[in-house]
């Protein structure tokens, strides 16, 4: 399951044109991450006629981020199109869509604009391939672009992934590079199992050298390794453990930066997969460093976070010398852009919770 | 597509008919009813035939064909009752009294057309070629749908309210972006048609101009509420004007008004006039489910009203009246029926599948590391327990 | 409830207009619309006059008080616009073209009446009555949204597409079953009439009889997605039929025909008729917010187009001809515009409430232990900070 | 906010004709679990004249499980009655009720049909007072009939309360014993906040020996201490604690009742209020044992569960002598009847995690 996502996974994959659409992208220039993502659709698209883009906006005006920015002119409006304005019916739609054999690529609009569609999600994206026992799969792909950061306005910040990944049945993806969101977003697509992948849109706009043509080429020959089920370690270290995915990696590598400076050295573990989780390479972290802090953007009762601190106690509990903390969003709703702030976990806040680790004077 | 698509769609059939489009959209003002009670044939001032509403009477080797199923469901339905009281089936919600609707539903689509179906619609599923064991798995309390969608274009029964209509919707518009003619029927109840999923599946329907056709049996109840406090409208198909699509109200205890109403409207979305949505009024003639108590809402006479309207003998006595049904043929019909009962008796009696190491087997593609490891911790209870 | 009460009560109101229920609930073949684009009235003929769709035309006063609202709410538009291009304000939602709808909206409302507004429907909430720095205050990214809706019978303006319109049902049937008259307009647009709360709540307040009016305000667009890519149907008021209530379509740039349509399902909701639909056409002249950029979506000429129906020309136009609108009144109207948009700029360069120990005050109605224990912590903070 | 809910709390009840209706209940007679949250809902009926019921078959029919039955007949339909079949809209509608002066207490019929009004609960229901600056409370009840034991097929059987928990703003409450579904659901109901109150449908027919009038009589007197954010010490033991909430409570005192035949004795603690949650009980019970096992119905990941397990162990890290495990659902859908027994937490598996807890030999 670990594997690279290939055209073995999913047969309607036509080899011959297979990363064509990625060759635009010249070699090592800078790339946002939002156009990885474009450019992970469009591949998608290219390589594989089951793969049909839909939801609010994603036609012609190429989606409120611009992730489908020109998909529809040109892969025609069959293949990305709008819909009505109606998250459970989009979500039901592709349901039905999956069933009978195609791709669906959904987006939702903003994180909380997908609460309707919950029941559709829970009852059947999570459930229908087990209700058949294997025989109806959901190969399929809701796209949430989420948390904070950007001054969004109420129900624009969300960070919901603990509801999807409580949901068994569901994978749940997350990238925090511009390489990931490429290779993770592919990968997403070719599942056999039906994935939310939550993009952090913080880091729409955040650019890295990455020479998308590559990875496109090294992804379909197979040759990159799968990041379903695999972290990543973001940063070495050796003192403490940070672990985080999504927008907190970032942060979370600031706080790693600032430590150095005062001889203090942090491991970043990215999560990426939230489900499947990754046991062993965070196990493996915290029972080198025998220190963690677990951090994210989201609420931090019955989360995603609580869930990270249950297991790494369970596992690695003698390496420990101090108990894991949780540096998370506090336990409100989220702010609106004068606060946002004061809510979401900084590079101070994580520095205060390794502080806190019990160390020796 | 545009608004110019959408309304030229709508000229196109309504000038077939002579008529104008939202007469086209808004039912008839009677329901469509082509027999009596008794069985006997209404006369066209009898039916109140409008225009853009006339249907003409399915062949009589269709009807025998449908009043077998009709048989067959009936049968199924009360030998199902029969079991949940034997104990030997944990629970069945029994569409007594509404098989009819339930035949023509199946009936009126091809083979490589799909059905969606509710927890009420195992003789639809039945008749739509399901195997009646795997029909009956889950009422067994088993932990899958029992049989494969696929192999036989019929979705799982579903239990979440409308939520199937969305699906429905999504079968067909796959199939119409490769071209396909699949027309897809999808089930509710009238109770069902208050859930916000109904509204956006009928609005994606029309809007893409999909080969969907909503039917409703409108039973009369949800559970225990009555329809007047489900819908103030004029009719549950009034709510098709609504979304730009044709409307229509049928007598669902009259197997011919249905294949009737059902045939032209498979015919009409096959060819390209969009979804339709058809209200068939028909009675729930038993119980919601067994663990139900009906007495507690609605009074007996209410229930004997409709023991008169009753879909089987209505159409018994018009095949018998019109020379269709002698006995040979109503002998081999009733060992249909009655082969169909006694394989779910026999059914009933063997184990149902309960390999607790399955459970973990079909949540993914393959299970995760977590399920592999939950998987282990049962795999050793069960090995200690055996030891 | 039952049917039989509900079937009454709309042969009452048909009785009333000599029609059939079901003509009742249907809209006029033609939408309402009072006045030309030039401001002329239109003659009863023009106007396509149905029997129970006669509209009578406001009075004078009203129609002065209303146009006041007009420019104040165009003038408010713009200001905002301008703030939020001067990075003064983070985002804002014009209504700029639509304003004559906002106005009716509010002003066919008595005071103990409620309205349930969306993020575009600003002025409608002004008109309302609730100070302009109060409505601004979730556009300058503040985290609450500003103003008491208890002290001004208007909600919150609600961000998830129709789930208010959910809220305004549950007010009215609270306000009914205490036996207040309370009526309630409850806006939405047209891209929302998809969502499935949409539904829900026409439902609800048919089948609970509850006088609220559905109000949308159909511009065209939903962000990018334009009318036929949302609906098929005749029209969005087609969809009132099939929850059994009046639809109606009037012409949202027709302040004075608004007026008229707004104030006849006011007094008919107020009688105990039942909720109304009402769709008004109209167009929304800017980007959808600041953060949109139309020309991905739409011709300059289309937008163009609409400039020539504007509500505040059109409506100022009548009222000069009509002699009512002398060089003082509009002197005055135009110093009360300036004297609002004055409070906005001034407004706007106050400090936003900004206390982020606030964050934890109302999540409950006491910060729970584990709230105040997070309290501590940024409380600690920035006593840190401080120091 | 720990003080028993009161009329000063909730300015609509008439104090003239408090617990009128729970005196019809004998004293000291077996009464079931059903019979007291019946009863709980006809005394709030009589005492609060802005308490309304409403649901789908909660009028005439009483409700599926009948925990609103004769309420339509003795308080009017006014009071109680049934809604067109829409969860978005009973929720909804409770809100603008609220807003306007009511106190709904709305039943969802089973906690998967919940689903469809996520939307209303968490961006509305949560979220309305602090939106408006306290200024519109919305105190409402939803009641979910949740998790299995009871042979339900799909969809019936689903324990979802991570979901709210993890949603702040809502208070998630759940009675294990007659006597809290009585005293628990009236604080519910007072509540100036809106309480998602978790009812475990085994425990329906579940019957002890209580005596309703008095209980309501002291809770009315202001003289019963309150439940929410109280745990409750279900069983005393020293060895090790388990935590444990709703259906799970009784699995766990049997385990307990195992143990102890074996000489080892097992704390229990009913947890009742998971928001807010009280570390106190929960905390003391743990250092004082050293050890401790989380038991919940719900698959674990991202759960209740886990939140338990992290903070326990970031609070009593150098209590522990072992890492705090759980025993939960598997991470899978709720399986139906016949296989159910596999996947829930039973005292075997409970005592199996006890014997890990590293004992010294
Ligand atoms: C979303 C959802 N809510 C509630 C239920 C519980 N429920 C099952 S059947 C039913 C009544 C359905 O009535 P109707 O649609 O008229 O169908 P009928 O049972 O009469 O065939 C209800 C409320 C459900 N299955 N799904
Ligand atoms: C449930 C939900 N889904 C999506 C959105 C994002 N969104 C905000 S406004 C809008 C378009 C609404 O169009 P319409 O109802 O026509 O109103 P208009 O903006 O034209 O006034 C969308 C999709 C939302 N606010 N709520
Ligand atoms: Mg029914
Ligand atoms: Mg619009």
């Amino acid at each position: 399951m670990s594997t690279a996502a290939t055209s073995e996974l999913n047969p309607n994959v036509s080899k011959a044109t297979a990363s064509a659409a990625a060759q635009a992208a010249k070699a090592n220039q800078p790339v946002t991450f939002g156009k990885a993502l474009n450019t992970a659709l469009a591949d998608a698209l290219t390589v594989d006629e089951s793969v049909v883009i839909f939801g609010e906006d994603v036609g012609t005006l190429g989606g409120v981020f611009r992730i489908t920015d020109g998909l529809t002119d040109r892969f025609g409006s069959e293949r990305c199109f709008d819909t009505p304005l109606a998250e459970s019916g989009i979500v039901g739609m592709a349901v039905g869509m999956a069933m009978n054999r195609m791709r669906p690529v959904i987006e939702m609009q903003f994180d909380a604009f997908a609460y309707p569609a919950f029941e559709q999600i829970a009852s059947h994206v999570a459930k229908m391939r087990n209700r058949t026992q294997g025989r109806l799969p959901l190969p399929m792909v809701i796209r949430i672009p989420y948390a904070g950061g950007v001054g969004g306005v109420e129900h624009h910040c969300d960070s919901s992934e603990a509801y999807y990944a409580h949901t068994p049945g569901l994978k749940v993806f997350t990238p925090s590079s511009v390489a990931d969101a490429y290779l993770m977003l592919r990968e997403a697509i070719d599942s056999p199992d039906p994935v939310v992948f939550f993009e952090p849109k913080k880091l729409y706009w955040s650019k890295e050298a990455v020479d998308l043509a590559q990875l496109a080429q090294d992804y379909e020959a197979r040759r990159t390794p799968g990041s379903e089920g695999k972290a990543r370690i973001a940063r070495a270290g050796s003192d403490a453990t940070l672990i985080t995915y999504g927008p907190s990696v970032s942060t979370a590598l600031e706080a790693a930066s600032l430590a150095a400076e005062e001889g203090l050295s942090l491991e970043v573990v990215d999560v990426r997969s939230i489900v499947p989780f990754d046991d062993e390479t965070v196990g493996a972290s915290v029972r080198k460093t025998g220190r963690a802090v677990v951090i994210a953007e989201a609420q931090g009762f019955a989360s995603v976070a609580s869930e990270i601190v249950a297991r790494v106690q369970e596992r690695c509990f003698h390496s420990l010398a101090a108990p894991v903390l949780r540096v998370t969003g506090m336990d409100i709703p989220y702010p609106a852009p004068t606060l946002e702030k004061f809510h979401l976990p900084s590079a101070e806040r994580i520095l205060d919770a390794v502080d806190q680790l019990q160390w020796e004077a | 597509m545009s608004t110019e698509d959408n309304s030229n769609r709508f000229s196109e059939v309504s000038r077939k008919f002579g008529i104008t489009p939202e007469d086209y959209m808004l039912p008839a003002r009677h329901m469509i009813n082509l027999l009596n009670p008794d069985g006997s044939l209404r006369s066209d001032a009898e039916q109140g035939t409008e225009p853009g509403h006339e249907y003409p009477l399915p062949s009589p080797a269709r009807l025998l064909e449908a009043y077998e199923a009709l048989v067959v469901g009936r049968r199924v339905n009360d030998q199902n009752s029969a079991l949940v009281r034997q104990g030997r089936m944990a629970v069945y919600p029994s569409s007594h009294g509404q098989e009819a609707c339930q035949v023509a539903a199946a009936l009126c689509l091809e083979d490589g057309d799909w059905l969606f179906p509710t927890y009420r619609d195992t003789v639809a599923v039945l008749t739509k070629g399901v195997a009646p064991m795997e029909v009956m798995t889950s009422f067994r309390g088993e932990w899958h749908c029992g049989y494969d969608p696929k192999a036989y274009n019929c979705a799982p029964m579903s239990t979440p309210l409308t939520t199937q209509l969305l699906h429905a919707v999504g079968v067909a518009h796959a199939a119409k972006l490769r071209g396909e003619q699949t027309v897809v029927v999808a089930m509710c109840g009238d109770g069902a048609t208050s859930e916000g999923d109904f509204h956006e599946a009928l609005n994606f329907a029309a809007v893409f101009k999909l080969p969907v056709i909503f039917f409703v049996q409108n039973n009369k109840y949800a559970i225990s509420v009555p329809l007047a406090h489900q819908s103030a409208a004029p009719s549950l198909a009034h709510k098709a004007v609504g979304y730009g699509m044709a409307g229509e109200r049928v007598d669902g205890n009259d197997l011919m008004a249905l294949m009737a109403v059902m045939g032209r409207a498979v015919r009409l979305a096959r060819e390209g006039s969009g979804p339709l949505l058809i209200e068939a009024h028909t009675y729930r003639m038993q119980a919601h489910t067994n663990a139900d108590d009906d007495k507690r809402y609605r009074e007996d006479s209410e229930v004997a009203e409709w023991v008169g309207k009753d879909p089987v003998i209505r159409m018994r006595a018009y095949l018998d009246d019109a020379g269709l049904l002698d006995e040979k043929v109503q002998g081999k019909i009733t060992a249909h029926a009655e082969a169909v009962a006694s394989t779910l008796r026999d059914g009933m009696n063997e184990e149902a599948d309960t390999d607790p190491l399955q459970l973990f087997a079909h949540v993914y593609s393959e299970p995760t590391a977590q399920l592999r490891e939950q998987r282990e911790l049962l795999a050793d209870e069960l090995a200690r327990e055996e030891a």
